[in-house]
């Protein structure tokens, strides 16, 4: 025989330090993003490109402006673009996906459904690179491209993630209770999914910002000389043995944002009880 | 064993062995003792019984045999389990089936295993031989197949004895079984007991964790009856049954009146609701369900009867309407019924209701039973707000759930309370047809008890309200004014609740009908034989 | 499994179409394009005189629908039609470019998966410990940093300050397994997404899988421990990711276009960028038409895979 | 160049096509291979025989083809000129140097001309004839093709011309052209063999040059080996191979890990890191790209002279050169071809005169002006002036609105349409920037810059025997374009290539574009 008597006692550890890292992390870059085109003076007179000094602390940028204060201006662009762009995602694919998953109408949810799958094949750069091409988007069409290419993606997820509520006897409950078809959508089953939803929505920012971020570096949808830091990390690469801080700078705002999205999201998900 | 002597001999007082054996334990979960000095034998080829209501602690009892304690628990005291491993059978078998793996996968790993003093070269044949002959206890012939298969592709039945040909394979000398036979029909019921039965006649100690009396009456040679964690009464199960010496075993035991007959004389009145050449189909061609002619009369219990897969939940969701792939009619009053919830308005939404067999999902878990249960008011009887909340609290105290309860979210509440809110919630649209399904599978005697008592009393007090019970229980059939059985899809037999019971006459029903007296039979036989 | 049968054929008629919309779609916008090719090869000459010329060298006087219809044809025999800048065969394109992008892309993904499945067991089975913090803040970090910043680490550090590795792979034509030195980079740069976003998902479906009754039943009769993870654990945590690893051949097309741009590597993403800047618009269709089927196969096999990891799972077709 | 991963247009060679040239010049210089002696000239110590050199070009991808006629990139054109020669070349003053041709001489109506070739030999080892040169102008000018150096042999009647004998052909012109030797030099005029076809330049191309043909694979790599039987003198090197590389990041870091020994096309920036820092030699070619702002004269506002100067006078030349050019360049003074022969270098240095630039502006009544400037990610640069230039003209209460174009068609869309918009050009003669770009009839006249008298003083120059009075002429019409012309010329980017430490003989004077620049048979690995 085996004495089994061992006593355990359950570790509660609350996700709190990776949830302050997280907040940290997009704490920062956010604020600057947000807060730092309110505290920026006019543009100084130009310096000599990647130089170090003469009061530009973080020395200036391969046209002679100072970095630090484009390192402030630069985080609205993206961070909006970014932001916009999965909000958007999300606007289209809500509807879409919840329709599809509710509804007992197969056409219904074939032709919602279908036409995603085919824009699933497109390879998101390839399309991105030709749609930009002929329309020249702006920061507007940029997020919108961007937000197209996530659309059938979070689509499907949307409707995975309602479709498995949509399955439990609660929505019929509330059927035969005669609720509206809206309640029972965004009632209750939008708001059961709301936790895969906001997991999903974490990493879809952070696909999304490397998506603008990409599309910034190949010159699509901003000015080459914009303030924005996925531009300047682009612009600004020769000049990295030179003067390296117009690059790491934006560089490290952009990982520290997307880290921290994906931090906050890890820690919302361990809160709750894992299904 | 650790102590002395060997498992599985006579000791020095020629008493056989204990091949496990549990003393004063305590397991304390947040402060509150879930297990409470408890202390157990098991005796080879025996079976050992505990029963109880749910959280009475028999379950956190037999996992302590397997070595597992709830998260964060703090035990006491001591168990021990003979050096071979402790099989287990739990409830829901295809949970411990890995869903991703063939149904050999496993087998086989238990096997090798067992067979590692074997040279290298002949560990695979041996293990596959063993595996197979375990198999072959289990009842589970044309085993080569079934290792091919992937556990959804098994029945029920066939995964629970697939569960039992791991205990063996394994050379289990105790196996804990988790409620085998909850929920099932009195067939599944009795073929469990015979497997139960064979697995302890070699020489295998068998704990059964049940509120299912009639198999533990049936099948346990001692029985431990449970309450709040601790041990109330123990003893040779004949004993216990003769003469239950504490007060809430009496109670666990006391046996139903059987329903007085419910049918009421004089000329039937119009059927409320009517079903005419029913054919539904699951998806295209697949035709699960076939009903000719049916008819539920006012103040009228009629109880649709069948096993799993019969098609019974099938023709439950034709009424309420949450099936729609159906030829045929439904009538209400005579009138069609839309096959579309949404197409019914809200009189006929409110006419029929249902009621889940899973009360839990059928709530939504984040918002207040008392405010789900009011909407019901609020929709279907267009009552404002603050009125339908009073009329809900009502509803609820009469079927025995607190204010205090009905405020909080579901996750608070116990199974049983979640299925009086689920009635309550169906009674607050007033309606003409109620459809139960399987509403009392999942509980335990005592609240399965109470719930019946309180359909009872509904159908007395309410002249209007016809009942639909779906059930494969001939017990909560006998709830009911008429029987429905069903079997493959197909109404074989109906008629009065006394007709169909005591004199059935399609082999199906009389199969069914004769396994459940059998069952009966076999543990009263046995304790008459023993006494 | 009859199912299985339509299942498949469903899934491959909807690879069809989707290639055929890949196609229309590459397309219509290529069609769109401000400029076409005369344009395009005129450069900085732009004489009118010139551009109309070599248009009508080119066909490109003709509609579009036409010169669609004429390469849709080709097609049905293999004849992906020749390229308007310099008039040879697109298949010698894509043949020539396919075996650098091949193996770069081969090789990811041999790598990708036991990396990816390594790190994400490994997190998994010391949840919570340092193992796996390192892990996942090592993969998140990664993950948020583009493929082309990565590459330009990587290329400062291990190439340009340490002098490991060659920093491009200039000069090795398409023999690149003649120099496997000149791959290490390339293949590390692709990787880096793709392995973090494969362990984080691995590492979660281990979590749950761990956690689950079934190996609680199999650690209960006594299986080891090794056998338990990786036979019975990580068949259910690789559903979920064999998806993941279908949508990353969109990241690796991307990823390649990036990499081959940076390491000098001439494959089908170069080959794209050239056409696209060309206006070479049949190159540019021959591409979509071997992306849009490479993705299509991909995307079937994976879901192959999910069926057979997820069996009771109904995989939407 | 931009970098983005091979998003970015190739080099394209910026035009050096001179179409016609009308009036007639002394003898354009005689003598042989005099840009190679100043190329050996740098204290490079004694050339060394042997050796491969790796040169990497941005390059054209799998369209690639070794047909000198269809030499389109610097990549292309490099290749060309190792296994092709033309008739003459540009020295570093783009003036035209004889190299197949060992000598020309006009008739006195300067349309007739006489062109005596050296002895040389193809590489199948046949003698270069006048038939060959005849049949490739043949080939270049068929109205069928397409060929770049089309127009630039458009002064030629091919039909009249003719072999007088073996070496001596008599090129018959439709109307004097002083600055003939300049189409001999044009951009593209190689010397083929008769019956060449493109067929043959792509399996094995047979020319005269100082390097063999060996292999080739399109958008990868092209080996030559070295000529031993060329007419100037063996190259030193065994053999050169020309690899692909788009990303200027990808050539730097190649040439830093020793992958390549040649790369041409730099950054400033790369250039500032590694320059003088032992690891790599940095070679600028000054006065490479003329780098511009093209004022449409025809139109509102700039068909106003005061208005065009007033924007002469609103730019801050050294600002643009810093921030745009990194500071590899040195200012413009407005005219196009700094350091080139017929170059009016004494025009006053125009500064920056924000004052006088608003005064214009009120007599114009452009008080409040705005315009929008055309930039496109096309070239280097580009962009950063736009943005530069913009900030300048705000203030000069300009408001300058920048339109970025796509960077495809760019140079076609700025043909037309626009007012204002960024331009820049490669090294040419003076007299091919004026025929192509300033006269009423030129095809790419971009500041629609249309003067019946300036295309007479062009005409009269073409028509001058008399070089000192022909540039005379070239001065007067320059004097025109820096008072009142419509390219604001602010700067001259130099071309940077870099080359490892190993590499000698690399000549640092000649201009992009011209005869010892990319040559590699004056090169050596010491």
């Amino acid at each position: 025989m085996r004495a089994l008597g061992r006593v355990q006692v359950l570790k509660r550890r609350l996700p709190f330090g990776r949830f302050a890292l997280g907040a940290v992390l997009v704490g920062v870059p956010l604020a600057l993003a947000l807060l730092g085109p309110l505290t920026v003076g006019g543009p100084g007179p130009r310096a000599a490109s990647f130089t170090l000094g003469d009061g530009h602390w973080l020395g200036t940028d391969f046209v002679g402006r100072d970095v630090w204060r484009q390192v402030l201006l630069g985080g609205r662009p993206v961070v909006v673009v970014a932001l916009t762009a999965t909000a958007l995602a999300y606007l289209v694919a809500l509807p879409v996906g919840l329709i599809s998953a509710l509804t007992h109408r197969t056409w219904l949810e074939e032709t919602l459904m279908r036409p995603l799958d085919v824009l699933l094949a497109v390879p998101s750069l390839l399309m991105i690179l030709l749609v930009a091409s002929v329309f020249s988007p702006g920061a507007t069409g940029l997020a919108l491209l961007v937000a197209l290419v996530n659309i059938p993606d979070a689509a499907r997820i949307v409707r995975a993630a309602a479709a498995d509520v949509a399955s439990r006897p609660a929505v019929e409950a509330l059927r035969m209770q005669g609720e509206s078809w809206w309640r029972i959508a965004v009632g209750h089953v939008g708001r059961s999914i709301l936790r895969p939803l906001a997991a999903d929505a974490g990493i879809r920012l952070t696909g999304v910002l490397y998506l603008v971020a990409t599309a910034a570096f190949l010159g699509i949808g901003v000015a080459p000389d914009a303030a924005d830091w996925a531009v300047m990390v682009d612009r600004n690469r020769t000049g990295l043995f030179v003067q390296p801080w117009a690059v790491v700078v934006p560089a490290l705002l952009i990982v520290a944002l997307t880290m921290g999205s994906n931090l906050l999201c890890d820690a919302a998900l361990r809160k709750g009880p894992r299904s | 064993m650790n102590g002395p002597g060997e498992s599985g001999g006579t000791g020095e007082t020629g008493e056989p062995l204990a091949v496990a054996e549990i003393e004063g334990l305590t397991v304390e979960v947040g402060g509150r003792h879930i297990v409470d000095g408890v202390s157990l034998r098991v005796l080879p080829g025996q079976v050992t019984a505990l029963v109880g209501a749910s959280g009475s602690g028999k379950t956190t009892t037999g996992r302590a045999l397997l070595g597992e304690f709830p998260p964060g628990a703090r035990v006491e005291g001591s168990v021990r389990v003979a050096d071979a491993l402790v099989g287990y059978v739990p409830q829901h078998p295809a949970t411990v089936l890995n869903p991703a793996r063939r149904v050999g996968a496993l087998l086989h790993d238990i096997a090798r295993t067992q067979v590692r003093e074997l040279p290298r070269r002949d560990r695979r044949p041996a293990a596959r031989e063993q595996v197979l002959t375990a198999l072959e206890a289990a009842q589970l012939p044309d085993g080569e197949a079934l290792l091919r298969r992937y556990p959804h592709q098994l029945s029920g039945g066939q995964q629970q004895r697939l569960v039992l040909a791991q205990a063996l394979l394994l050379g289990a000398r105790v196996v804990v079984a988790d409620e085998p036979t909850t929920g099932q029909d009195a067939l599944t019921r009795r073929r469990v007991v015979d497997e139960l039965a064979a697995v302890a006649a070699r020489g295998i100690g068998v704990v059964l964790l049940s509120h299912d009396l009639e198999t533990v009456r049936a099948l346990a040679d001692e029985v431990l009856v449970m309450r709040d964690g601790q041990v109330v009464e123990a003893g040779p199960v004949e004993r216990v049954w003769r003469a239950p010496a504490h007060p809430w075993t009496r109670q666990l035991l006391a046996v139903r009146e059987p329903l007085a007959d419910a049918a009421r004389q004089g000329p039937r009145p119009e059927a409320v609701l009517r079903v005419q050449g029913l054919r539904a189909r699951h998806r295209p061609g697949v035709e699960v369900l076939r009903v000719p002619e049916l008819a539920v009369h006012p103040g009228e219990c009629l109880a649709v009867l069948g096993r799993s897969g019969s098609g019974k939940t099938t023709l439950a969701r034709c009424l309420a309407g949450l099936h729609r792939t159906y030829e045929g009619e439904v009538l209400l009053d005579g009138v069609p019924l839309p096959r579309s919830l949404r197409d019914r308005g809200r009189d006929r939404l409110a006419a029929v209701q249902y009621v889940f067999q899973d009360a839990r999902a059928s709530f939504d878990e984040h918002r207040p039973v008392l405010d789900q249960v009011a909407r019901t008011a609020v929709r279907l009887r267009g009552v404002a707000t603050s009125e339908a909340r009073a009329a809900a609290s009502t509803t609820l105290n009469s079927l025995g759930l607190s204010d205090e309860s009905a405020a909080r979210l579901p996750a608070l509440l116990s199974g049983g309370e979640l299925q009086r809110a689920a009635l309550a919630r169906a009674l607050l649209a007033r309606p003409r047809v109620l459809v139960c399904d399987e509403i009392t599978s999942g509980l335990d005697t005592v609240t399965r008890r109470g719930l019946l008592d309180l359909l009872a009393g509904l159908l007395r007090d309410r002249d209007d309200l016809c009942l639909v019970l779906i059930t494969h229980d001939l017990d909560t059939a006998r709830l009911a004014t008429r029987i429905a059985v069903l079997d493959g899809g197909e109404v074989v037999e109906q008629g009065p609740a006394r007709d169909v019971l005591t004199a059935p006459a399609h082999p199906f029903t009389v199969s069914l009908v004769q396994s459940s007296e059998e069952l009966a039979a076999r543990s009263s036989g046995r304790l008459a034989g023993q006494v | 499994m009859s199912g299985l049968g339509s299942w498949a054929a469903r899934r491959l008629l909807l690879g069809g179409v989707q290639t055929v919309a890949v196609v229309l779609l590459v397309f219509a916008l290529t069609e769109a394009l401000p400029g076409d090719a005369a344009v395009a090869l005129a450069g900085d000459q732009p004489d009118p005189a010139r551009i109309a010329a070599i248009r009508e060298a080119m066909d490109l006087d003709r509609p579009a629908y036409e010169r669609l219809a004429d390469w849709t044809a080709g097609l049905l025999h293999a004849d992906f039609g020749t390229s308007l800048a310099s008039g040879r065969p697109v298949t010698s394109y894509l043949s020539g470019a396919f075996g650098p992008t091949l193996l770069l892309a081969g090789l990811t993904v041999v790598l990708l998966v036991p990396v990816g499945v390594g790190l994400g067991v490994l997190a998994a089975r010391f949840e919570g410990r340092l193992v796996d913090r390192l892990v996942s803040a090592v993969t998140l970090g990664v993950y948020a940093v583009p493929e082309f910043a990565f590459g330009v680490l990587l290329v400062t550090v291990f190439a340009l300050r340490l002098d490991w590795l060659p920093p491009t792979a200039v000069g090795y034509g398409t023999d690149l397994l003649a120099h496997p030195a000149a791959l290490v980079l390339p293949v590390l740069v692709l990787l880096s997404r793709p392995v973090c976003s494969l362990s984080r998902l691995v590492r979660a479906g281990m979590i749950d899988a761990l956690a689950s009754p079934y190996v609680a039943h199999a650690r209960r009769y006594g299986i080891p421990g090794a056998r338990v993870r990786y036979a019975h654990a990580l068949p259910n945590a690789v559903a979920p990711a064999a998806q993941q690893l279908a949508r990353t051949v969109d990241w690796l097309l991307c990823g390649v276009i990036v990499v081959e741009a940076l390491f000098v590597i001439p494959g089908l993403g170069t080959v794209l960028m050239n056409a696209v800047a060309e206006r070479d618009v049949p190159v540019v269709q021959g591409l979509a038409v071997v992306f849009g089927l490479i993705t299509v196969v991909l995307n079937l096999g994976a879901d192959l895979v999910a069926h057979r990891f997820a069996p009771r799972a109904e995989v939407a077709a | 160049m931009q970098d983005y991963p091979g998003l970015r247009r190739r080099g394209l060679l910026a035009a050096a096509s001179g179409i016609g040239a009308l009036t007639l010049v002394g003898c354009g210089g005689s003598g042989s291979g005099n840009g190679s002696d100043g190329a050996d000239g740098g204290g490079d110590g004694k050339p060394r025989r042997g050796g491969r050199l790796r040169a990497a070009f941005a390059g054209g991808g799998a369209s690639e083809t070794l047909d000198p006629h269809l030499a389109n990139l610097f990549a292309d054109v490099a290749r060309a000129k190792a296994l092709f020669d033309k008739l003459a070349d540009y020295g570093d003053d783009l003036s035209a140097q004889p190299r197949l041709a060992s000598g020309w001489e006009p008739n006195a109506g300067l349309d007739r001309w006489k062109v005596t070739l050296r002895k040389a030999d193809f590489h199948d080892g046949k003698p270069v004839t006048a038939e060959d040169v005849l049949f490739s102008y043949r080939r270049i000018a068929d109205p069928e093709k397409t060929f770049r150096a089309k127009a630039s042999l458009e002064p030629i009647d091919l039909k009249a011309s003719r072999a007088v004998d073996e070496r001596t052909v008599e090129f018959v012109l439709k109307r004097p052209t002083a600055e003939f030797p300049n189409v001999l030099a044009a951009f593209g005029a190689y010397i083929v063999p008769d019956g060449s076809s493109a067929a043959d330049f792509d399996k094995k191309p047979v020319g005269s040059g100082p390097f063999r043909f060996v292999s080739f694979a399109p958008g990868r790599s092209a080996v030559f080996r070295r000529n031993d039987d060329h007419w100037d003198g063996a190259p030193h090197l065994d053999e050169v191979e020309f690899v692909v590389a788009n990303e200027e990041s990808a050539r730097v870091n190649a040439l830093l890990g020793g992958q390549v020994e040649y790369a041409h096309e730099l950054n400033p920036t790369t250039a500032r890191a590694h320059e003088g820092k032992g690891q790599i030699e940095i070679v600028r070619l000054r006065n490479s790209a003329m780098q511009a702002f093209a004022m449409k004269t025809d139109r509102a506002p700039f068909d106003d002279k005061r208005v065009r100067e007033a924007f002469f006078l609103i730019a801050d030349r050294q600002e643009l050169v810093d921030g745009a050019l990194s500071g590899a360049g040195v200012v413009g003074n407005d005219l196009f071809g700094k350091g080139y022969e017929y170059y009016a270098d004494g025009l006053p240095q125009r500064e920056q005169d924000l004052d006088r630039a608003r005064s214009l502006l009120k007599q114009a009544g452009a008080e409040k002006l705005k315009v929008t400037l055309d930039t496109s990610a096309v070239a280097a640069g580009f962009t950063e002036a736009a943005s530069i230039f913009r900030d300048q003209a705000a203030e000069a209460g300009v408001t300058v609105e920048v339109r970025m174009g796509s960077k495809d068609s760019y140079w076609a869309d700025i043909l037309d349409s626009g007012t204002l918009c960024c331009y820049r050009s490669g090294a040419m003669p003076i007299e091919a920037h004026i025929s192509q770009r300033l006269l009423t009839d030129s095809t790419t006249n971009a500041t629609r810059w249309h003067h019946k008298d300036f295309d007479a003083l062009y005409q009269q120059a073409q028509a001058t025997k008399d070089s000192e009075e022909r540039a005379a002429v070239f001065g007067r019409m320059q004097r025109r374009l820096y008072a009142e012309g419509g390219f604001l010329v602010w700067g001259f980017a130099d071309w940077i290539i870099g080359t490892a430490r190993t590499v000698k003989g690399v000549d640092r004077k000649a201009p992009a574009n011209t005869l010892d620049w990319a040559r590699f048979d004056k090169v050596w690995l010491a």
